[in-house]
This record gives structure tokens, C-alpha cells and sequence, in this order.
């Protein structure tokens, strides 16, 4: 068993209005010296496969369901 | 006449209807931004909690409920206005907080505090319904407050309203391993006001719990009673003609909400 | 070839080229279009050309694409509006107080409702999430700059099946993601914003399987003192932007919108595609009403479809000015945005106000208090020129006369025969028992819930009666949903769709037809008196003869109802070019129908109340199975698509509401997919209660006609107790007895006997599908 | 400069819907062998900061605003 840990963050460019009302949330909280916020999504996957087996899968799973390649990049690493 | 206190900040929504509640039972209600009551407005627009008998945090989507809902507001609430709202809640003023109003009640740390007025930290979570979806439907809700709570005065023990819920994230989470102990402090202190109940008042499962919170717990109030926090909404509740099954027969025009509201505008 | 030559960069120390169309061949015409994503064809390009050598200058990129924007077909209907203005725009009504960005009407001697629906669908194919939610944003805005509160949401929405297998062509995601996707996009931004998403639907269907259609729908009510001008008062007026900042997101939306989809529609068109930001919506609308509120401004526009280009040279010029505009001064999003894509950029949250010079202070105060950034970037002057500058440098100078005279064109069309065929292929049926729970299983009719409940469809309060009625935790499907929008007052509005892609794709006037009765039924069913429609025409690619046949008569049989009937379509919108590798979408008019009702007090819901309630068929059923829900879902072929008689509507619509304003009416549900027998069903399954149910006097057809015929202006009434004899006196010979409300099955004499578990476990089969 | 790499995930015993939900909507797609799926959040922060007080002031905002410790861990990565 490995455990793959998916990581999908937003495309450069692509708004991220969930990291830009942190940001501003912490500013109002007094933090100084925030210059950006990017939120990531990632899922940690317990699964019953082995090495290129398990990545190709990764890589299925972010293609079919996970990730939205139009707006999303995918980074899988597996543990 | 009492003033409420409708504390909005972008993003908030159910304002209005909770302004209308509040209208409907006689009281003054009025919106106020955040920034109207930090100073952070033009002069005429300022406003001081204090001048308020009455404060309300409606729901909707506090920024948007990013990162967790109510975090973002009751973050700012508390860095900005920590000591005014203390002040509010040891005088006794009724506070409420409805939906997002409770989860930024439960992020400020004002529930369910059971040995201070505002923990430093969050004791309890509002967190995903175990259906990991938003969730709109009608809830029946059964009053289980044995007396402190000022705003269910109007109710009976064991009465069953209905208030629509509306959110995401209602289930009720307390420390993992405690949540007995949670449960039965809960209930010590008389701080339990309302548990979802099916058609027949009884603790039932989905959807008649719509989150899958423990003990079925709607809302919980402090132990002095004057601030309640609740998932369903009673604003939306106040005639009839609110209700899911109206044209199915029901008599008189009156809602269950306005029990409640009129429970702290009727007092003196 | 290379067109870098027709380049000309400006000396200036930010980028802007001068584009030299006096020496392009029509080749590098044609590139020129393609490479700088202008989708204008060479016809268009000559007579820009000829337009420019007039004045005797090459224009500058800011200003070819300008033109592109304005002349698109998203923004000036040149394909449809000789065919809107004959069929749509002609029928005049006094309750329309104005065609805006939104339509305006009457709601009573004090208040006025604003309406318009819209699509939003190549970006929700290519993004289902953020097309989804921009979409839900666009309309909200295009509420809001008519001066009213939003306070419904509507969302019909149509995709490829959702059983089909997992491999989906190139380029194509499979329609379960994208409903997903799709109604979580709505989701977010409708509850964020704080509006009720209230009626809907979704349609599933293989040739939506490329092409998705999404539609959204917005309600708004106004003070008639508070709707707003979408243009500037006058010579003076200050230009404020505010909202969101712009960036290079959503740039070429429109031109997107004006072309089939591809495989490579997803890599190609993401600057077109965006996310969306509900938390810079709210307040921005909060804000614009309260300055509008105050009496601070002098008009209105939202940022839509081509950007400032669009919303400046439609604010000046429809105020009789001209406007000087100090592009420089636009917040931007990311360093290193160019004047053209400043000017054509649609990034989302957008909102342009005019007001006099004294007033910008205080209004820069209220959106200063609600942290919504708020700049004055122009002017409106004298003529009707718009000058844009950049530092100190002209980048823009036209007449507006010029832009937004776009080409109107009379494309060829072909209309087809109806396939109108007498001789039927009937299809085999299994037992009666089984057609029925394969027909409440059917995606197109099964529950709907899954999506309804994660909207809410409650917050304001306002909504008196909702998507989903009947017994609490067991209901059944509702026609229209029913908005109290005045606090003190009972009148209503109810809110309700029509729509029915099947009947237009084989009979394209009669399917329009139909829609307008389906819309009328829905509203009655819940005693609202159809008042007003806007309409989303979903259409193939307007260049093909068959297809723009499809969408005049379509549109024909629409205008045709609502003239009779006297109901305006004072908004609406067109969308071309629903098309992809694997074929056409069908051809999909979605109508979103208002009904006043007098008193919400009197307001009826589709479940069954009573134990002995006597049930009536109103309406005459005949042998009109084509393109029915019976046909399709068992291989049927042919037969007639249900026709509609205006004058029977018409009169069917006075009796109904009469009879439910005195009160005579229990439960009322209309007939449309699956006939009078799903009609039934779905009644006994709100009600939870059965009825005993014989269909004899429905006159002289086979048991499978009366049971599952379309035919319109059909509603199936319970009729409270003792009312009986006065009901069927009223409807004037137009209502039958059939059966009696009962027990716990729904039994069918000589058809069918199915217990109400079955059914309502059938029919809530799509959501265990959904997950 | 530093970019800081805040990991909040569920505390153990917290069931997580989405999670759960996630697993169940790729088994629905053919998926075999996926064991479990959790979901973790990570705000990636552009910090004017270093070191120590780059790492400081990212134990604030955790506690102040993007953690509820009654259900969430936090992670601080300095990058
Ligand atoms: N099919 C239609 N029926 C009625 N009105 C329509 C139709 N299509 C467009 N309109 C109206 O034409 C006007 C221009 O539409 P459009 O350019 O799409 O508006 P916007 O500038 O808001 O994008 C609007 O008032 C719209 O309501
Ligand atoms: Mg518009």
C-alpha cells in the first residue's frame, strides 16, 4: 500500500477569491508584511497499488475527477 | 422601544429578513456594517455597540465562509471589538446568532462557554454535514430549555417549531473523546435549547437531523442564558406561509419564529 | 504567411500596435481576424477597412477590437434580430415599464419586478464550476443596473445522460461531472450572494453530451421610483467603475460564445473562462443600490459581454453623449494588461455608474465603507465620439454610430416538414406496472431533488411556495414556486420554466408553442396568472440553413401564444453556436414565465390533501405522442407533437384561476412528460396518499394514450370536499371526474396498481446516481 | 522573502465527509484499490519575514484564523 499525497492548485492567473479574502482577512487581523495568499487542495489517498501502477492511477483520478486541467495544475507525490 | 443591533459584514446575508423579524415584533432593528461600529466609517454613519439593547448576527455567508464559516467575521469581531462585546454579554443585553450567526458565536469562543464569557479559543466546531452538501430543508425543532434561556421564554418545554435550516456546515463538533462529557455539561447547565425531532418529537436520523450533529443539538445557549446560537432559522419562520406544509391546512397566520423574537423585544 | 508586418507598435512606452488593414490582402484580412481572435469574417473586416479609409487613418488594436466585440453576435444579434424584432419585440404590453438590460414590469401601483435570463454555456463546458457561477453573477448584474433587489434565481440546465458510459469523446467531460460541477458553481455563488435559486430544471439527453446548456435566470423586485436608466444623464456625468479589478480573465468571452465548441476549446479558451467572486458580488450590489437608493446616480450598466468597450459606447450613446475615458486609470488585477485588453476584458463583479460630478464623493464614501474599490475613469461630453487615452496618448477615438452598427443580417434558412406522421410506430411495452416505474425512474423525470436542496431556496424568506411540496421530508415535485416580495403586502409572484427541447427538435413551431404552454400551465398550477416571459434561445450555428430555420419557427410559435395571449417578452437572449464534433445540441428554447397572484393566501400546491378528494382531468387529451416521454424512453417512433389551441388556453387559464380563487381547488398538478398517469403519480407521492383512478371518461382512445398523451393545457385537479358540483360547473364542460383520492397505492382500472413506496422509491433514484 | 506552506488537516477520529465522499465518487468511476481518501487544506503564504518570526507569525494566524483546534492540526513548512 502506498499513500499518495495529490496536490492541485490553481493555474497562475486564474483568481483565487478564497485566498484573496484571507489575505484580507489577515491584514484587517494586523498582520503586516503579507504579500499573497493561494489556497491548494490536497487529497492524501491510501491505495492498494504499487509504484508506476499507483502514479498512473494518480494520474487518472486528477484527469477524470480530481483536478479541472483547464484552470488546475496536479502534483502527485507518493509517500 | 429596543434597538437591535443587525451586525453585517460583506457577504452577510439574511439581513434583511432578520431586520424584518425584529420590525414585526416591534423592536427597532437597524443593519450595521462591521466598520460602522470600529470607526472605520464616515462620521455620520458611525455607531456604538453599547447604544443597543439587543445584537444580532444573522446568517449567510460571512466572506464567503472561506476557510471556515463565521472564521473570517469572528476573527475581525474579536480583534476589533473583543471588549465592547464582552461588556455587552456580561450585562445581560440578548444576543443572538442564527446559522452563520452561530458558527461565528462558536468561532469567537462566546459558545458554548461554560466557564468564562469568551474563550480564548474555539471550544466547539461547526462543522461539514455528514452529507457533505449544503443541505435547504425544513427542520423540526423541539424546546428543551428548562428556563434560562431569555429567548425561548415564550415556548414551552418540549414544544416543537419549525424553523427552515439552510447551511453546510451545522454538525456540532466538540474535542474528539469528550463529546459525552460535553453533552452532559451541555445539559447540567440548562444551556441545550433546541434538538431535531421527526413529525412524532422524537430524536431522529437524517433528514430530520439534517447535519448528524450528537444529541441532535440545534442550538445551545450560555449558562446566564442570554445569548443563543442556533442552526435553523427563525426569521424565516414568522407566518404561516413560511411553512412547507401551509396548503396543507394550518391555522392562524402566525409563524413559530415570532415566539421567539417577541420573548426578548416583549421584555423589560 | 505572417501578418507581423501589419503590426505597427506605437513609439510609447507601453504596448499598442496600429493595425494596418490598407495593405492587407484578404488572406491576411482573414488571418488577421483569426490570430488576433477577432471571429469577424472578411465582409465584416472590408467594411472596417472602408470605414477607416474614409477617416484616413489605420485604426489602433483598441479600436479593431472594439469593433469585434461590438459586432459579435453575442452582443448585436446580427443573425436573429430581424427575427426577434417581427415575432418578440413587437408584442406590447402597458405593464412593461422598460427593456433594459433586464425587462421591467408592473408588479403593482407601487412596486415593479425586473426579469431576464441569460446563457452560460461553452464556458460551463469547458469549466462547469466557474462557468456556472459567472453565469449566476452575469444575471444578478443584470438585475441589480435596472435598480432592483434580486430576489429569485432560476436555473434550467440540460446535459448529455447521466448513465452513459465512462469514455466520452476528446475534449469532452463526461455530463455527471459537469452537473456536478455545474450546479456546485451555482451552489456557492447563489448562496453566497444571499438570492434563492427557486425553479429550474434539468434535462438529460445524448445530444447535449458535447455541448451542455446552462441557463440562469434572475428576478428582482424595485420601488418603481428606484428602476434605474442603463445610460449617462447627460453632458458632465462622471463615469465610476467599481466593483472587481480587471485582469487578462474572461477576455474574448463573447467571440467565444460566437463559435462552435472544439477538442481544443479547453486548452484555447481558458482566458475566456473565470471563477467567479460571490464576495466581491454582494457588496458591490449592496453598495450600487444604496447610492441608487439615495438618489446619488444618474444611471447604470453592468460589465458584461465585451467589457467597457460594450458598456461605455451603449451608456454614452443611448444618453445622447459621447464619453472621454482615461483607460490608465482602471485598477487592473496583474501588472503588464495592454489598453486593448483593459477595454474588452469581461472580468467578473463589475459595475459601471453614471452620476453628476457633485454626487461622486458621497458615492465613493458608501463603497468605500463596504470595501469595494470605486473609480472615476471618464466622463460623458458632447457628440458621440468616445475618446480613449492612456498617459497622454489618444489610443481610441470613434463614432459611435459607426460601432455599434453592427451587421444585421437575413441568413438563409430552410424550414423543415414536421415530421408530423400519422402512422405511428408504437413501441413495445412491458406491463403497465413496469412502464410506470421505468417513467418515474427516467432522469428527465425523476426527483430533481439532489440538486434543489443544495440551493437555498428560502433565504429573504420571501418564498411562499417552494420547489418541492407536500408532506414535510416526503415531497413530491411542485410546477412554479411563489415569491411574497413585499413585506406588507399578500400579492405574489409566482415563478415557474417551460421548456421542451424534444417536441422543438422534431416540430420547431409547435415545440415553441408548446414551451409557452407549459410555462402557462406551471404558473396556474399554483394559482399565479402568467404575466410575463424571458426567454434563453439555445440554437445551433446560425450559419446553417436548418438550423436557423429551427430557431425562426421556434421563435415563431412563441410569439404566436404570447401575442394571442397578451404576454410581453420584454427580455430574453439568443445563443448560437451550441455545437460540437459530435453534432448539434438539440434545439432548446428555455422560457422563464412570471405570474401575478392576488393573494398568496389562495395559492395551491401539487399534493394530494384528503382522503376522498374527488379528482378531475381538465383539458382535452388526444392521440399526440410524438417526442413523449413514453416514446423516447421505449423507442416509439413518429406520431403527432402535441399542438396547442390558443383560444382553448387562453380560456382554460380563466377558468382555472377562478376556480382557485374561490377556493375550489385542493391540489392541482399540470400534465406534461409521462401524461396524466406521472401527473398522478408524483401528486400521490407529495400527498403520500393513493388514488383510486378511472380513466373511462377521458373519451374514446387506447388506455396507453389516455395514460401517457402529452396533449397540452392539461392539469390534473383534486377538488375540495363538497366542492364538487360547483368545480365541474365552473370549468364549463372542460373538466372530467376520474377518480377519487385513497389508500396507498395508485391503481388504475384496466391499467396499472403500484404502491406508493415503489414509486417514490423509483422516483428518487437519480440521487443515489448523483452520490 | 519566504514562502510558507501551511498544511490544516483533520485531527484523527474526525471523520471527514469530503473525504469520505471523494472515495466514494471514484469507486462509482471504475477506480479499484483506493483504501481511503482524507482532504487536507494548505494556504501557500508570500511572507515579508524570516526565519523564526516568518515562522512566529504563521503560528498566529493558524491560531488566530485558519485553524479550529477543537478539529484541526496545523503544519508550518517554511520554503
Ligand atoms: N430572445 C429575446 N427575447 C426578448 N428579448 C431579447 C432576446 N434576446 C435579447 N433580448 C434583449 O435584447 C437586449 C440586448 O441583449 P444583450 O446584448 O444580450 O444584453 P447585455 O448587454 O445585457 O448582454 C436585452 O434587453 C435583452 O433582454
Ligand atoms: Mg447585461
Amino acid at each position: 500500500m502506498v499513500i499518495a499525497d495529490i496536490r492541485i492548485e490553481l493555474k497562475h492567473g486564474v483568481t483565487d477569491p478564497e485566498g484573496q479574502n484571507t489575505l484580507k482577512a489577515l491584514e484587517l487581523l494586523g498582520f503586516e508584511g503579507v504579500r499573497a495568499v493561494r489556497t491548494v487542495k490536497v487529497f492524501e489517498i491510501d491505495l492498494d497499488a504499487e509504484g508506476d501502477g499507483a502514479l498512473q492511477m494518480c494520474e487518472n483520478m486528477c484527469r477524470k475527477l480530481l483536478a479541472n486541467p483547464v484552470i488546475q495544475n496536479y502534483q502527485i507525490e507518493l509517500k | 422601544m429596543k434597538k437591535v443591533c443587525i451586525l453585517r459584514i460583506e457577504g452577510t446575508n439574511c439581513e434583511d429578513e432578520t431586520f424584518a423579524a425584529f420590525h414585526k415584533v416591534g423592536a427597532e432593528p437597524e443593519r450595521v456594517h462591521l466598520k460602522q461600529l470600529t470607526g472605520h466609517a464616515p462620521l455620520d454613519l458611525r455607531r456604538d455597540l453599547m447604544d443597543y439593547d439587543i445584537l444580532a448576527l444573522p446568517g449567510g455567508f460571512s466572506a464567503g465562509d472561506y476557510i471556515r464559516a463565521g472564521a473570517i467575521f469572528a476573527a475581525r469581531m474579536k480583534a476589533s471589538l473583543g471588549t465592547q462585546l464582552r461588556d455587552f454579554v456580561t450585562q445581560g443585553r440578548p444576543v443572538i446568532g442564527i446559522c452563520n450567526g452561530f458558527q461565528i458565536l462558536v468561532e469567537l469562543g462566546l459558545r458554548p462557554a461554560f466557564d468564562e464569557v469568551m474563550a480564548p479559543q474555539p471550544q466547539v466546531a461547526l462543522y461539514t454535514n455528514d452529507s457533505d452538501r449544503f443541505e435547504c430543508r425544513p427542520t423540526l425543532l423541539r424546546m428543551d430549555n428548562r428556563g434560562s434561556c431569555v429567548w425561548t421564554s415564550g415556548l414551552g418545554m418540549g414544544d416543537v417549531v419549525m424553523f427552515p435550516s439552510a447551511h453546510a456546515e451545522g454538525h456540532l463538533k466538540f474535542p474528539a473523546g469528550e463529546e459525552d462529557r460535553f453533552l452532559e455539561r451541555l445539559d447540567e447547565n440548562d444551556q441545550i435549547v433546541f434538538r431535531y425531532v421527526d413529525e412524532d418529537g422524537q430524536l431522529a436520523g437524517y433528514p430530520w437531523n439534517p447535519n448528524g450533529s450528537p444529541g441532535n443539538v440545534a442550538g445551545i445557549c450560555n449558562p446566564e442564558g442570554n445569548v443563543l446560537g442556533l442552526m435553523p432559522h427563525p426569521e424565516r419562520a414568522m407566518t404561516r406561509f413560511n411553512y412547507p406544509e401551509w396548503t396543507r391546512g394550518r391555522d392562524g397566520d402566525d409563524g413559530d419564529g415570532l415566539r421567539l423574537f417577541r420573548a426578548v423585544v416583549g421584555r423589560n | 504567411m505572417s501578418i507581423d508586418h501589419l503590426l505597427k507598435r506605437r513609439p510609447v512606452d507601453f504596448d499598442i500596435h496600429d493595425i494596418d488593414l490598407f495593405s492587407a490582402e484578404d488572406q491576411e484580412l482573414k488571418e488577421l481576424s483569426s490570430t488576433l481572435g477577432l471571429s469577424l469574417s472578411l465582409e465584416e473586416m472590408w467594411t472596417i477597412r472602408s470605414h477607416f479609409l474614409r477617416i484616413g487613418r489605420i485604426p489602433s488594436d483598441v479600436e479593431l477590437q472594439s469593433v469585434a466585440q461590438a459586432w459579435s453576435e453575442h452582443c448585436c444579434y446580427k443573425s436573429s434580430r430581424t427575427i426577434l424584432k417581427e415575432n418578440v419585440f413587437s408584442i406590447h404590453h402597458p405593464d412593461v415599464l422598460a427593456r433594459g438590460d433586464a425587462g421591467v414590469m408592473a408588479f403593482d401601483d407601487e412596486h415593479a419586478y425586473a426579469l431576464r435570463i441569460e446563457s452560460h454555456n461553452h464556458p460551463s463546458a469547458i469549466e462547469p464550476y466557474g462557468g456556472a457561477a459567472t453565469g449566476i453573477g452575469g444575471i444578478l448584474r443584470d438585475v441589480v443596473c435596472m435598480g432592483a433587489q434580486p430576489i429569485a434565481l432560476v436555473d434550467p440546465l440540460c446535459f448529455g445522460k447521466p448513465d452513459r458510459d465512462l469514455d466520452v469523446p476528446p475534449g469532452v467531460k463526461h455530463p455527471r461531472y459537469l452537473l456536478r460541477g455545474v450546479v456546485s458553481g451555482i451552489r456557492d455563488y447563489g448562496n453566497r450572494v444571499g438570492v434563492p435559486t427557486v425553479a429550474g430544471g434539468i434535462y438529460f439527453d445524448e445530444r447535449y453530451t458535447g455541448n451542455c446548456l446552462v441557463n440562469v435566470g434572475c428576478v428582482g423586485i424595485a420601488r418603481r421610483d428606484e428602476i434605474t436608466r442603463n445610460h449617462v444623464g447627460g453632458v458632465g456625468d462622471r463615469l465610476i467603475l467599481c466593483g472587481g479589478r480587471t485582469g487578462r480573465d474572461g477576455i474574448h468571452g463573447v467571440t467565444f460564445a460566437s463559435a462552435d465548441l472544439t477538442a481544443e476549446s479547453e486548452e484555447e479558451s481558458r482566458g475566456a473562462v473565470q471563477l467567479g467572486d460571490p464576495i466581491m458580488k454582494e457588496p458591490t450590489i449592496h453598495a450600487c443600490l444604496d447610492v441608487n437608493r439615495m438618489g446619488l446616480i444618474t444611471g447604470m450598466k453592468d460589465l458584461g459581454g465585451g467589457g467597457l468597450s460594450c458598456v461605455v459606447g451603449e451608456m454614452a450613446l443611448d444618453g445622447g453623449c459621447g464619453a472621454v475615458v482615461h483607460l490608465d486609470r482602471v485598477p487592473l488585477k496583474e501588472e503588464g494588461v495592454v489598453p486593448w485588453e483593459v477595454w474588452v476584458s469581461e472580468s467578473q463583479e463589475r459595475m459601471m455608474l453614471a452620476a453628476r460630478k457633485e454626487d461622486v464623493p458621497r458615492i465613493l464614501e458608501m463603497f468605500d465603507l463596504w470595501d469595494v474599490p470605486a473609480t472615476v475613469i471618464g466622463e460623458a461630453v458632447e457628440g458621440h465620439h468616445v475618446k480613449l487615452i492612456w498617459g497622454d496618448e489618444v489610443v481610441y477615438h470613434m463614432d459611435l454610430n459607426f460601432v455599434t452598427a453592427g451587421p444585421e443580417y437575413c441568413r438563409p434558412f430552410v424550414i423543415r416538414e414536421p415530421t408530423t406522421v400519422e402512422c405511428v410506430e408504437f413501441p413495445q411495452l412491458p406491463a403497465l406496472d413496469d412502464v410506470m416505474l421505468s417513467l418515474l425512474r427516467e432522469p428527465n423525470i425523476a426527483s430533481k431533488e439532489w440538486a434543489i436542496r443544495q440551493y437555498d431556496h428560502e433565504v429573504r424568506a420571501s418564498t411562499v411556495i417552494k420547489p418541492l411540496q407536500g408532506r414535510m421530508n416526503r415531497q413530491g415535485p411542485g410546477d412554479a414556486s411563489v415569491m411574497k416580495p413585499v413585506e406588507s403586502s399578500w400579492r405574489g409572484l409566482g415563478i415557474a420554466v417551460g421548456c421542451n427541447p424534444w417536441y422543438t427538435a422534431e416540430d420547431p413551431y409547435n415545440g415553441g408553442m408548446a414551451s409557452v404552454d407549459e410555462v402557462c400551465r406551471n404558473l396556474v398550477s399554483v394559482g399565479a396568472r402568467p404575466h410575463a416571459i424571458t426567454d434563453c434561445l439555445n440554437f445551433g450555428n446560425p450559419e446553417k440553413p436548418d438550423r436557423l430555420g429551427d430557431f425562426r419557427d421556434a421563435v415563431r410559435g412563441i410569439g404566436e401564444v404570447c401575442r394571442r395571449l397578451s404576454i410581453p417578452i420584454p427580455s430574453g437572449n439568443v445563443s448560437f453556436y451550441n455545437e460540437s464534433a459530435g453534432g448539434v445540441a438539440l434545439p432548446t428554447p428555455v422560457l422563464l414565465g412570471t405570474g401575478i397572484v392576488e393573494d398568496v393566501r389562495h395559492c395551491v400546491t401539487s399534493d394530494l390533501k384528503a382522503e376522498g378528494g374527488a379528482l378531475f382531468l381538465v383539458g382535452e387529451t388526444r392521440d399526440e405522442m410524438g417526442a413523449s416521454a413514453l416514446f423516447r424512453r421505449f423507442g416509439g417512433r413518429g406520431g403527432k407533437v402535441p399542438d396547442v389551441d390558443v383560444d382553448m388556453l387562453e380560456h382554460s387559464i380563466d377558468l382555472m384561476m377562478d376556480a382557485m380563487s374561490a377556493g375550489m381547488v385542493a391540489a392541482c398538478h399540470d400534465c406534461s412528460d409521462g401524461g396524466v398517469a406521472i401527473a398522478l403519480a408524483e401528486m400521490c407521492i407529495g400527498g403520500s396518499i393513493g388514488a383510486s383512478i378511472d380513466l373511462r371518461p377521458m373519451g374514446d382512445l387506447p388506455m396507453t394514450v389516455r395514460l401517457f398523451s402529452e396533449s397540452n393545457t392539461r392539469w390534473v385537479v383534486e377538488v375540495a370536499k363538497g366542492r364538487e358540483a360547483d368545480f365541474e360547473a365552473a370549468m364549463d364542460g372542460l373538466a372530467v371526474r376520474i377518480g377519487t383520492v385513497s389508500g396507498d397505492t395508485l391503481s388504475v382500472k384496466d391499467g396499472f396498481k403500484l404502491g406508493l413506496e415503489a414509486m417514490r422509491e423509483a422516483w428518487t433514484s437519480l440521487a443515489t446516481m448523483l452520490g
